[in-house]
Formats: C-alpha cells, structure tokens, sequence
C-alpha cells in the first residue's frame, strides 16, 4: 500500500469543540483504533483555537482535522480550497446539525424579531459559527441588518454568558444553538442549575447548520484519503467504546458518522466572504 | 531619676547584656563604653523598649516601664528620645517632616496617614532646627545633607519629643572629626540648658572623658566600670578593651576620633604648626 | 618561593577542600540542569522527526527544527501590507482601514487596563506590608496574606475571567475584576519585595519616638519603595494593556478581541496594523514610565 | 496665647514653605487628583460598577469558592494521568520558553543598557526592539511557529521564549543598569578591557537579581500557559480553563491547588539549585543593617549620599 | 620620574583640574591635599587614564601616557595601580579571586571570562595577602569583610598588578582610626620595601605630614602648594581650605583622624592616662 510508506505518521489535529462535551473528552481510544485498523502511527493533537489548526493544515504541518463548520470554511478559504470534508456527525435523532437561535426570557414579553426592534442583542463570540456568523448572516438575508436594526449587538464571549447575560437581564437578546428542542445550551444550563427551567424562550431559529467535518488536506493520496474515510466511517461497529469516549462519554448523542462533501458547506464559505465584506463595507 | 535593676537580654545562646543595673540621676550626661559587642546597644535599646528586655526591670520616676504596652509604650518611647549612629532619618522626605515625626506620638491616625502636622508642631520643629542652625535646610529632602547635618536633624527630631531621657547609640562614629564635634556640642548644650538626662553609646574614650559626667564602661553584657571620667584609669581601659593587635600597649589615641577640646587641645596644636 | 607561611599552608589546605566542594557542587548542578534541559527539550519536541513532502513530491523524514526554518516567514510575510511608493498615502489608509474603530477599542482598552491596574494596585499595596517577613504584625497574617496572595497569583487572569464571568456576568466589569485579582497576587508579591528590602533603620527611627505599625509603614517604608512600586505598577499597566485579549473573552471588546476577529476572518493585514497601535502603546507607557520613575527618584523637597 | 501667635509668624518668616507650597504646585495637585478620581468615576460607571451588581456577584463568588472544600480526587488513574501530564508537560514547557527566552535576552539586555552601550540612538533603537517583540499577541507568535514547524509543544515554546526575549531583556538591562558603578572602576583601573570589565564588575553584581527575573518569570509561565493549549500542546492551564468552561468547579479547584503546589516545587527546587544567589540573601542583609557596618558608609556630603539607595533594587517582570 | 605637564580636565563648564604640572621622581610618597571638588580624584583618574585629559601630558620614564590605546592602555593602568576610597573591590566575588583581578591585563580573554586564572596568579596572589595579614580570609566573599580589611585587600590587588606607580584616592576616608592607621603603614611599607612611587588623596591634614615626604595642595583645580611637610604653615593651610564656620582659626586639629604616629603620640597618651 503506497500511501503508508510516505505517511509512517498520521497527524490530527482536533478542536475542543463549541459543545461542552467535546471539550473534555478524551481521543485516546480513538488514536489507538486508528494505528490498529491503519497499521501508521497517529498523533493527535487537541487546541483550543481554529487558528492554529487551520495554519497547521494551511502549511502541511498535520494531515486530518475535525473542523466545525465554520472553521472549515476558513481552512477552505486559507488553502484555496485545499481542504477536503470526509464525514460529519449524525445525531441520534437523525439531525445532521444544529440550529442558531436567538433566546430571550420568557416573561420579557418579547416574542418575535419585531419586538427586538432597538434591543440590545448579543452574539457569542466573532469566532462562533452558531452565536455569530449565521444568525448575522440569516438576519441580514431576512432582512433585519443587525447593525443598524439592534440597539446594541456586543459580544458576550461564549454562549452560556450570552443566555446567561439574557437571565439576568443583561441583554434582551442572545444568539446562542440548540441541537433539537431537548438540547442545546439552554437546555443544559437548566440541568446544570445556572438558569431557571421555563425561564428561556427562542423567538429565531435559522437554517440547519451542518455538523463540522471531518476534513483532509487535498494534497494527500486519495487512497490515504479513502482509507481514513472507512475507517472513521466504521468506528461505531469496530471500536464502540472509543466512539463514545471521543463523542462527549455516557450521554453521547451521537449515532454516527454520515459521508459529506464539500458542497454542503459552500454556503458557510460564501457567508463569510459576505461577512467579511460587510465588515469593510461598515 | 531613672533606675535600671538586673536588666538582662539574652539573643538564643548569647546573653547581649547581663544583669545590668545603674542608677541614674535626672540631669546627668553618661557615657557608655565598651568594644563592639559588649552590649552598649542593646542596653539602649532595652530603654526605649525597642528590644524587650528578657529580665530585669527598667523605672523611671516610679513609673514601671518595662511594662508599659500600647498607646502608653509609645509615649515612653517618645519621652525617651533615641538618636542613632546611622541617623535613621526618612531619606526621602524633606527635613521638616523628619522633624515633625517627633510629634508622631501624639498625632492622630487619620492626621498621621495624610501627612498632615499642625501649625503648632510645625512651629515647634522649626524651632528646633533653629536651634541646631538648620532652618536653611527645612524643605531639603533628608537624604540629601552631610552626615553631620542628618545626625542633628536626628536631634532636632529629638527635641521635639520633648522627652526628659535622651539616648544617643553612637551619634558620632558616622561622622567627620568637625561634624562630631558639633553633634556632641549640641548634646552637651541639651543636658545643660534644659537639664534632659543624656545616655550615649561611644566608641572613643577621648570624647567620653571631655564630655561626660559619669562613664560606665560594659564587657560582655557587664557593668565592668561606673564612675567618674577621672576615675578611669590606663589599667582599667586596658581590662575594658582587652589587647589591641596593633600595639602591645593599648594606644587609646588610636581609637579617638580626636574631637580636641579642653586639655587635649592646646597641645595637638602645638605638634600641629 | 621561600619557606611557605603557616597561614599560607592553611589555606592551601582550605583552598583545595573549597575547589573540591565548588567542582562538585557546580559538577552536580551541571548534570541536573542538563537533566531537566534533555527532558524537556524532549518534551517539548525539539528532537522530534518529521515527514515532509520536498518540492519533487518525494516524502523525506528530517529533523523538525531543521525542516520548519525555512517557513519560518511565512505567516508574518502574509500580515505585510503592500506599500508602493506612488500610492504611499491610500495604501496606509487601506492598511489602517479601521483606524477609527481600533482608536476606539484602544482607548476601551487602556481604561479596562486602567481601572484593572488601579484595584490590583490598591490591593496589593494595603496587603504588601503584612505579607513582609519585616513587617508582619505575627505570623498569622503574614502567612494568611501570602498564601491569599499567592492563590490569586496563581490562577491566571483568564480562569479568574471565566469565574468572574460566571459571578458579575458578562462585560467589562468581570474583565476589570479578573485582570485586577490577578495583578494585585502579582503585585502584592513585588511590593512585598520591595519592603523587605527596605532599610529598615528608617523604621526603627519611627518606632522609637513612639510611632505605631501604621505610622512605621507610613513614615518608614512607603517613602522608599514609591519608586520601585511606580515602576512595577507602570509595567504591571502595560501588562495589562496586552492582556485585553482576555477581556476579548469575556464580551468585553477591547484591541484583543478585534486581533481574534482579524486572525478568523483572515485579515491579515490588520494584524500587522494592530501590532502597530500596540507597539506604540508600549512605546509610550515604557517611556513615560522611564520619565517618572526618574522624576520620583530625583525629587527634592517634600518627597510622598 | 500671644506669644503662640508670634511663634508662629517667627516660624512662618523663616520656613515660608513650610506652611503652604507655592500656588502653582497646589493647583496642579489639585488638578491631578481631581482628574484622576474623574477618570476612575466614570470608569466605574462605564463598567456599571453598581452595588447590587457587585452584592450579587459576590455571592455566586461565595457558592464558587464554596466548591474548594473538599476537593475533587479523580477516581480512575485516565483522569489523573491527564493532569499529571498536563502538569509535567506545562512544567517543561515553561522551562524551555523560560531558559531559551533567558539565553538570547541575555546578550541583548547588555546592547540596552545605558552603562554598557553609550550610543543612545543605538541603545533606544535596541530597547524598541524590546518593545516590538512584547507588542506582539502571543498567538501571533504561536501561529508564525506553527506554520514552521506544526502543532505541537514546539510552536508554544518558541512563542513564550521570543515574547520572554522581549520582557526578559528589559528586566535583565534594568538590574545591569542598577549596578555600582564602583567594582566597574575598580576592574578598568587594573587593566581590565571591556568584556573582562562586564565579566568582572557588572555580572556579579546583575546575576543575582536576573536570576530571580528568570525565576519569577518561570513560575508564572507555569502558571499561565493557556497559550500551549491553543496550538495544541495540552498543558494544565488548558485543561483548567476548558474544566471551568463546563463548570466543573470542584475539578478546577483541585487543578488550581496542584498548580499552587507545583509552584512551590519550582521554588524549592529553585532554591536548592542556586542557594549562593537565592533571593532569601538579601532579606538577611535587611536584619544586619541594624549593625553599624564600619567605614561603608560615609554620610559626609550630598554627593555620597545622593547617590545611594534610591533606585530600585530589583525591578522585575509582575508576570 | 613621572612628568605631567599642564594637565587639565573640563567637565562642561567646570574646570575640575586646570593646568597642573608636577614632576615625581620615582620612589617618593606625595600627599595630595585640598578641599572637596579641588580636583584630587580627577587629578589621580587622569593620571591612570579612568578618565581621559581634555589638555596636557602625562609622561612616565620618558613613554607618552596619553597617547596609549588599546592592549598597552590596559597595561599602563596595571602598571599604575589605583586604590579608592570606597575600596570599589566586587563584593560577591571571594577576596582570592578580587587580588586575582589585579592580574587581569596580563590575562587572556578565554581565561579571564572562565575566570580561571593561572597557578602563578594564584600565588602571586596569596603572597600578596599574606604580606598585608590577610590569608585567613582569602576565600571569604570581599562584601563580608570590614571596611579595614576591604581596603587592604585593594592593596594587594594593587600589589599583584606589579605597578610602578601607586595611586590612592583617599584610601582611608572610609575607615575608622584603628584600620586607618593599618592602611596608610602598609602604603608606606609599600614605598619603602618596593621603592614605589606612591600618590595619596588625603582629606586629613596630620596623616599626609607623618607619611608623606611631599605634599601638593589643590585649591580650585590648581597646585596651590607643592613642598616638604615642613614648609606647610598654618597661613597656608588657611589659604587652601579657606575659612571654616567651626572657628576663627582653622583648626587643623579638627579635621583629624589622630593618627597618631611620630611625635604627637607619646604626647597624647600622656594626656590620656
Ligand atoms: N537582634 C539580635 N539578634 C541576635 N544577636 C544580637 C542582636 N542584637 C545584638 N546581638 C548580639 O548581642 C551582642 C551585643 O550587641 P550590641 O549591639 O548591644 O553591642 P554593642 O556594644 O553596641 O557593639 P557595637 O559597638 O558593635 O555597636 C553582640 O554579640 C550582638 O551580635
Ligand atoms: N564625571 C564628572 N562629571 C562632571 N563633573 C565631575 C565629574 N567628576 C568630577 N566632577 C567635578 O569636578 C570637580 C572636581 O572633582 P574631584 O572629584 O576631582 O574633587 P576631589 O578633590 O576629589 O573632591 P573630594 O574630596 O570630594 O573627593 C568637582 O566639582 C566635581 O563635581
Ligand atoms: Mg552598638
Ligand atoms: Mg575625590
């Protein structure tokens, strides 16, 4: 086999991840199943920051990388399309994504974007696919330009400060994501006591965002690429514990992995263009 | 009248001062001799209640102090002046203010804090320094003055504790012959005009002699001589100081700091011209 | 050479036990720092090999450091504008672009940086002197207020952010409470040194006419260590001045924040147009704290 | 009553400063201290310092410190495994920025110091320099060293050790330039040239305080990096700040108490390493200062004593 | 016979030493005397090259002070061993390795910045502490020594740098009488033995007359005197020092240090006992 005598070590890159479950879990078992069932050595590493993963595949310095969605569009734009999307997550539901949506307590009185008309609504973080990118972008399109249609749009520098924020009367407003209506971060701030059960409502929701890939440098063999997307793709069956392990531990929700390409993901790119233009145009 | 009876210290294994006791008249000007580390100090320091004696008990006019405690500890200490062979001034603040924290006993917290003395302290430091002929020096920061002006800042700061103890660890072993001799005319001029009790530590036996009423000269924490400057004779210096490595007789010139005054000078000058 | 000494012979004696003992002593610390420097060299990957495709396509296996030199340029090549001496004037205006907003986020900057700096300063200043071995009133308080330092010390500001996030909610004044926390176990600890460093006859000068703790502290210390606390609190601003990236993460804006921005959406030039306003910043408050650390230090007359 | 009153004018006559400073140094402290107390105001408001805020926070603060006691112990030797990892990796790491930052700001820290480098515009151009490398993000750094040489401990530590080039060599030309001057003379009048003057006279004495700048400096790069978590290199303050982002409370207190006692480690370590030059040295000169020291101090004039003791000692890095 | 010939020194706008000429034949021991700022340190820099001359030479045994550079400056500095008053030795170094120092122009580099000097140093070193009774605490560090021992160590460092000329800026200012009197016998040990020539700074009138076979005296820049002992009145004392604020006449005997050798001592320990 070619490819594994000129990559005697894989080199993997991971994110710890928007999902709170994610940040802490744990690849171990992952690596170990991918030098059994690809016979290379495999290195992961995980950081806290797009940037550094998408230089490192920007500069041939790792060969794999989970993205999220939006991250993967700034790899795709960094390497002019150098980037390839292997698989992304299927949910136990069968949702293969997540929604932005924009909360706001349920007593405030305010119910839809109209009532928001002047209030002060805050997005996560700039670097934020779901607190930021999309429900700007999904805003705009719909014809609300945060800009000017808000009364303040600051940023509160992760979700659960945003709800958080929203709790406490901060911010009328919050962009933040929910993966269905029983999860999401509202949802696990209920459980976790920092906010009441009931006192949060989601007046917005946007389009369907795709789970991040799965992504591969495309100047690698494409049987190396193809071997990868197998054996990822069979994780479930082959090494269930290290699927759980490595998907957020006992209460995973995940099912498994479905197959993506690029184009399912063009429009994520093409919004950050715009948001890129609309931030010079401002 | 200030009584000192059985006054001990003991730092772990070393006993600094042993036993110690003195009776010591209002008025008088004493010299305390003896070589370095034989207790001169911390002898002073046990007054002031700087160092806490371990044993022994210090009286002064019938009033207990060894056991004073708070606000009353500090107005002892501010009624027994201590002057310091390193000055001990506050480097960086001007003359005046070094002056007036002699009034810091009895000075309130927030007044303290804020650096604020009345009109009458101010007028009181003045003064002092008038009398030390340092009024040109008031606002110059402390630091900046010869060691022989800091020595009597340290004096003027003294005077205005307006204590009726003054004690002086070796006010002149920092300073140039000229600048010691005007310290020790300026304590000899307070134990005169305003009768203040004056203790001072010295290294030089000449000064001791020409400007002291009584000498009590300490060995190893002891009280090894008390008595009359006169009295004090080669032999009894030899016993104090022991053997010198320069001379095989004590050449008791060789330790002054040759502040000629009196008998002694006419003859320097002599040898001088 | 004559007939040696006996003081002489003496010290041949001590000289030759003295260079053993320096010989070992420096033999062991040797060996243990080459230890520790093996080890996490190795740690930290400098002896790492690396596959790297060379420009023929062939895929080679080199030494990392040696492999990576080259590329060093790479990213900062990328942040530089491009200048040309015809169109001087548009190109700066095109690389600073957002000059307004960044004066802007500076100025929110340095005020975040500001407020910060003045709590960990009032802080550290009040805890310094009974966290001085010289100074504490008893080992009690000495200890509580160096372990109380040290615990705020060491978590960095970002935990304290997150935290503080948490308790005050989003915005600058977790930011401000996060940074200021930190400076004042930072501080506290410089402060202290500085104290204990102090000539403490000026103290004694104090005590013995009749001064208390405080009037000690007041009249003894502060006068000596203003210097040294104004230059730590000057660089200690500066310091804070570049944390804003921190403050970034708690939604409180700032220059840190508008850098993030820039590195996602790949501006790239921003991001040598903001190292600039940086850069300037630093500039600025190193020089001004030059000045009045020296002012401080030379000042006649009435002093602090 | 009266002759209160004249000795206050006599006294007034002679010290006219002493009663009020000029009218111009008034206004300007007046002005300054107004200014100052303006600006923290109107910070305070535009930070919405407001009581009820702060009352509230406080509390949360109480139910967060309230989950240091007991701390969490890890149940499976996987989990402690991570943070002792975390740990030792932070520990190398930091050691590494620390020591490679030390060893090029070294040199660098003599070309800035005024008593070594005359030539002011070159030595002003050296401490931009300085400056330069200060005023650039640590991820910045992080992301030019990933491109080289990928993800990993590597990038992390060459970021810390060029920003640490920048603090150190500031540090490090300060204690230089706080030396005496006196040894240098002293060195030059036997013969010495340049470099043997700086071996001789200026080192001994700077050692000692750039030691404890790099001492200090490594402890709080323990403590800090965060920058190691974000290219990929693990450390303890990643694995601490993504425990407080899931609000896992009890784990962050313990990692914190690990990171406190690590501390201590370093500094015991630190101080059996180098005991000829450990800080601890010059607290117990500030005990023999109660002793005369004979003939080293000669307080006879302005010019002696102006000089002494004014600058600060030790001005190091608050990390 | 070392010749300098219209020396001086501008510092901005102030001429420290201004147009002095002096001839010195080898093997004498000068006294240089005056009042503080006279220009006695520059003097003594200028003539080891500390400092460079804005006008004048230098000229010893018929070579061009001034004109040295390089290597041959450093070697000339060796061969003009200087010792100052704060005794500027590196305190944390041992006092070995201090003397060891006085070797260093002869020293290569490599050697010298390993500080590893040669065996011979090493022995020239110790014979040079031993001469001055100073063995004993060869390995101490030089900042934990008395101020007396510290200045004799700069002797012997001066001593290893083999010199022709000694130079000493006042080497005992810093000192208290007992050591002082240890120095100054050893600077004159040192002139007689070795047949050195020997230049001392001197604030105190009475040590330059019993040490020294001539005596200069600087006012403002300039020689304002240049004779024997002897042929110093007071008249002329008055001149260079001007007058005094202590009293009317200027009393030598106050500026001091009674060291008292030669004929004045048996005199005070008459007085003394
Ligand atoms: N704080 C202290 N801790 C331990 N020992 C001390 C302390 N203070 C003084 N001593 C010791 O007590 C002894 C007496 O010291 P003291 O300072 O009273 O002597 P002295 O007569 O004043 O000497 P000197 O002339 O050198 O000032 C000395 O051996 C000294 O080392
Ligand atoms: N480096 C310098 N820069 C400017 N002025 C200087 C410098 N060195 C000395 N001076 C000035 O030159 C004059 C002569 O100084 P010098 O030190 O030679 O006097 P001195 O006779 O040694 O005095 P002292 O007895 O105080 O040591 C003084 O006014 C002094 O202030
Ligand atoms: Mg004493
Ligand atoms: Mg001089």
């Amino acid at each position: 086999e070619g490819w594994k005598d000129q990559y005697k070590t894989i080199k993997f890159g991971i994110l710890s991840g928007e999902n709170e479950k994610d940040r802490i879990a744990r690849y171990t078992p992952f690596e170990k199943y991918l030098e059994n069932q690809l016979g290379v050595e495999v290195e992961i590493f995980t950081a806290g920051s797009y940037d550094g993963v998408i230089q490192a595949i920007a500069a041939d310095q790792i060969e794999f990388a989970f993205f999220g969605s939006s991250s993967y569009a700034a790899a795709y734009t960094e390497t002019n399309g150098g980037v390839v999307p292997l698989v992304s997550r299927l949910q136990k539901d069968g949702s293969t994504g997540y929604f932005s949506v924009i909360a706001v307590r349920c007593d405030s009185g305010l119910s839809s974007l109209e009532d928001l008309k002047g209030k002060t609504l805050a997005f996560a973080d700039p670097d934020s696919t779901s607190g930021y990118a999309v429900p700007y972008f999904n805003l705009s399109k719909q014809g609300y330009d945060p800009k000017t249609y808000f009364g303040a749009t600051p940023f509160s520098g992760a979700h659960e400060t945003g709800v958080l924020g929203v709790y406490n009367k901060q911010y009328d407003a919050a962009a933040t994501y929910i993966t269905n209506e029983t999860n999401g971060i509202p949802q696990r701030m209920v459980t976790k006591g920092m906010i009441d059960e009931g006192s949060i409502c989601t007046i917005w929701k946007s389009p369907e965002i795709t789970s991040g890939p799965l992504a591969a440098r495309a100047n690698l063999p494409e049987d190396m690429i193809a071997d990868m997307r197998k054996t990822v793709m069979d994780i479930p069956e082959n090494d269930t514990l290290a699927f759980i392990e490595m998907t957020g531990g006992k209460d995973s929700t995940q099912d498994g992995w479905i197959e993506v390409d690029h184009d399912r993901y063009q429009w994520i790119v093409d919004m950050r263009d715009w948001l890129k233009k609309q931030r010079r145009g401002g | 009248m200030l009584v000192v009876e059985q006054l001990s210290k003991v730092f772990g294994d070393l006993t600094a001062v042993d036993g110690v006791s003195l009776a010591i008249p209002k008025g008088q000007m004493v010299g305390v001799i003896g070589r370095s580390g034989a207790g001169k100090s911390t002898l002073l320091r046990m007054i002031n209640r700087l160092t806490d004696p371990t044993r022994g008990s210090i009286d002064n006019e019938g009033q207990d102090v060894t056991a004073l405690k708070g606000h009353d500890l500090r107005l002892w200490r501010a009624s027994c002046a201590m002057i310091f062979q390193q000055f001990n001034l506050i480097d960086r603040m001007d003359v005046l203010t070094n002056v007036m924290v002699g009034r810091i006993a009895h000075t309130g917290f927030a007044r303290s804090m804020l650096r604020s003395f009345t009109d009458q302290d101010r007028v009181r430091a003045i003064q002092a320094l008038d009398r030390l002929d340092l009024v040109p020096q008031a606002l110059q920061r402390a630091g900046t003055l010869s060691g022989g002006q800091q020595q009597r800042v340290a004096i003027a700061k003294a005077l205005v504790q307006n204590p009726s103890i003054m004690l002086a660890d070796e006010p002149i072993a920092s300073l140039d012959p000229a600048n010691a001799v005007r310290v020790m005319e300026a304590l000899r001029s307070i134990n005169r005009t305003d009768g203040l009790t004056v203790l001072v530590n010295l290294h030089t036996l000449d000064t001791a002699r020409s400007y002291c009423d009584r000498i009590v000269a300490m060995k190893d924490g002891r009280v090894h001589f008390d008595g009359a400057p006169r009295a004090l004779t080669t032999e009894k210096v030899r016993a104090i100081y022991g053997t010198d490595d320069l001379s095989d007789e004590i050449n008791e010139a060789v330790t002054s700091t040759s502040l000629q005054t009196g008998s002694c000078r006419p003859q320097r000058q002599a040898v001088g011209t | 050479m004559t007939a040696l000494s006996p003081a002489i012979e003496q010290f041949e004696i001590n000289y030759a036990a003295a260079r053993k003992s320096a010989l070992r002593t420096s033999r062991l610390s040797i060996i243990l720092f080459a230890a520790c420097f093996l080890g996490a060299s190795w740690i930290g990957g400098f002896f790492d090999m690396t596959d790297v495709t060379l420009p023929d396509g062939a895929r080679v296996s080199m030494w990392k450091i040696w492999a990576g030199l080259p590329r060093l340029g790479e990213y900062l090549y990328k942040t530089l504008p491009v200048l040309h001496w015809e169109t001087l004037g548009t190109d700066i205006a095109n690389w600073f672009w957002r000059w307004k907003v960044w004066l802007e986020l500076l100025i929110e900057t340095i005020l975040i940086a500001y407020m910060a700096t003045f709590l960990g300063v009032i802080g550290a200043f009040l805890l310094s002197f009974p966290a001085s071995r010289n100074l504490a009133p008893n080992d009690f308080v000495l200890n509580a207020t160096r372990r109380y330092l040290e615990i705020v010390r060491t978590v960095p500001e970002l935990v304290w952010a997150l935290i503080f996030v948490f308790c005050f909610g989003v915005g600058p004044l977790a930011g401000v409470l996060a940074i200021g926390l930190h400076a004042t176990g930072a501080l506290g600890k410089l402060y202290s040194e500085a104290n204990e460093n102090a000539d403490m006859r000026q103290v004694e000068g104090i005590k013995a006419s009749g001064g208390s703790w405080f009037d000690q502290v007041r009249y003894g210390i502060v006068p000596q260590v203003v210097p040294n606390i104004i230059s730590y609190t000057l660089l200690r601003f500066e310091i804070n001045v570049r944390a804003s990236s921190i403050i970034g993460f708690v939604g409180a804006g700032g220059l840190g924040q508008e850098i993030r921005v820039a590195m996602s959406l790949q501006e790239y030039t921003d991001l040598s147009a903001l190292f600039l306003i940086i850069f300037v910043t630093v500039i600025l408050i190193d020089t001004i704290s030059e000045k009045v650390r020296h002012r401080i230090i030379g000042l006649t007359g009435q002093g602090v | 009553m009266e002759k209160v009153t004249r000795d206050l004018d006599t006294a007034r006559r002679q010290v006219p400063g002493a009663f009020e400073s000029p009218r111009k140094k008034r206004l300007i402290h007046a002005g300054g201290w107004t200014a100052f107390a303006l600006l923290t105001c109107w910070c305070l408001w535009a930070f919405d310092f407001s009581p009820s805020r702060i009352v509230n926070g406080i509390t949360r603060f109480g139910g967060v410190l309230s989950f240091m006691f007991p701390p969490h112990i890890w149940e499976t030797w996987g989990e402690w495994q991570e943070i002792l990892k975390g740990l030792g990796e932070t520990v190398a790491m930091a050691f590494m920025g620390t020591f490679l930052g030390a060893i090029v700001a070294f040199p660098l820290a003599y070309l800035g110091a005024k008593n070594i480098m005359p030539v002011s515009w070159f030595r002003l151009g050296v401490r931009r320099g300085f400056d330069s490398l200060r005023a650039v993000e640590q991820i910045i750094l992080a992301l030019i060293f990933i491109r080289a040489f990928g993800l990993g401990p590597l990038a992390g530590i060459l970021a810390i050790a060029v920003s640490e080039v920048g603090t150190l060599s500031k540090l490090f030309s300060e204690a230089i330039e706080n030396t005496s001057k006196k040894p240098a003379d002293g060195v030059r009048a036997s013969g010495a040239g340049n470099l043997q003057t700086v071996r001789f006279a200026i080192l001994p004495q700077a050692l000692p305080v750039i030691l404890s700048i790099i001492l200090y400096n490594f402890e709080s790069n323990t403590r800090s990096g965060t920058i190691l978590g974000i290219v990929g290199a693990g450390g303890i303050g990643f694995l601490l700040a993504d425990r407080i982002s899931a609000y896992r409370w009890p784990e962050a207190w313990t990692i914190i108490f690990l990171i406190i006692f690590t501390v201590y480690l370093i500094d015991g370590f630190s101080g059996f390493f180098a005991p000829a030059y450990h800080r601890r040295e010059g607290k117990w000169q500030v005990m023999k200062t109660f002793k005369p020291v004979s003939g080293k101090r000669r307080l006879s004039g302005p010019r002696s004593s102006g000089a002494k003791g004014s600058r600060p000692s030790t001005s190091f890095q608050p990390d």
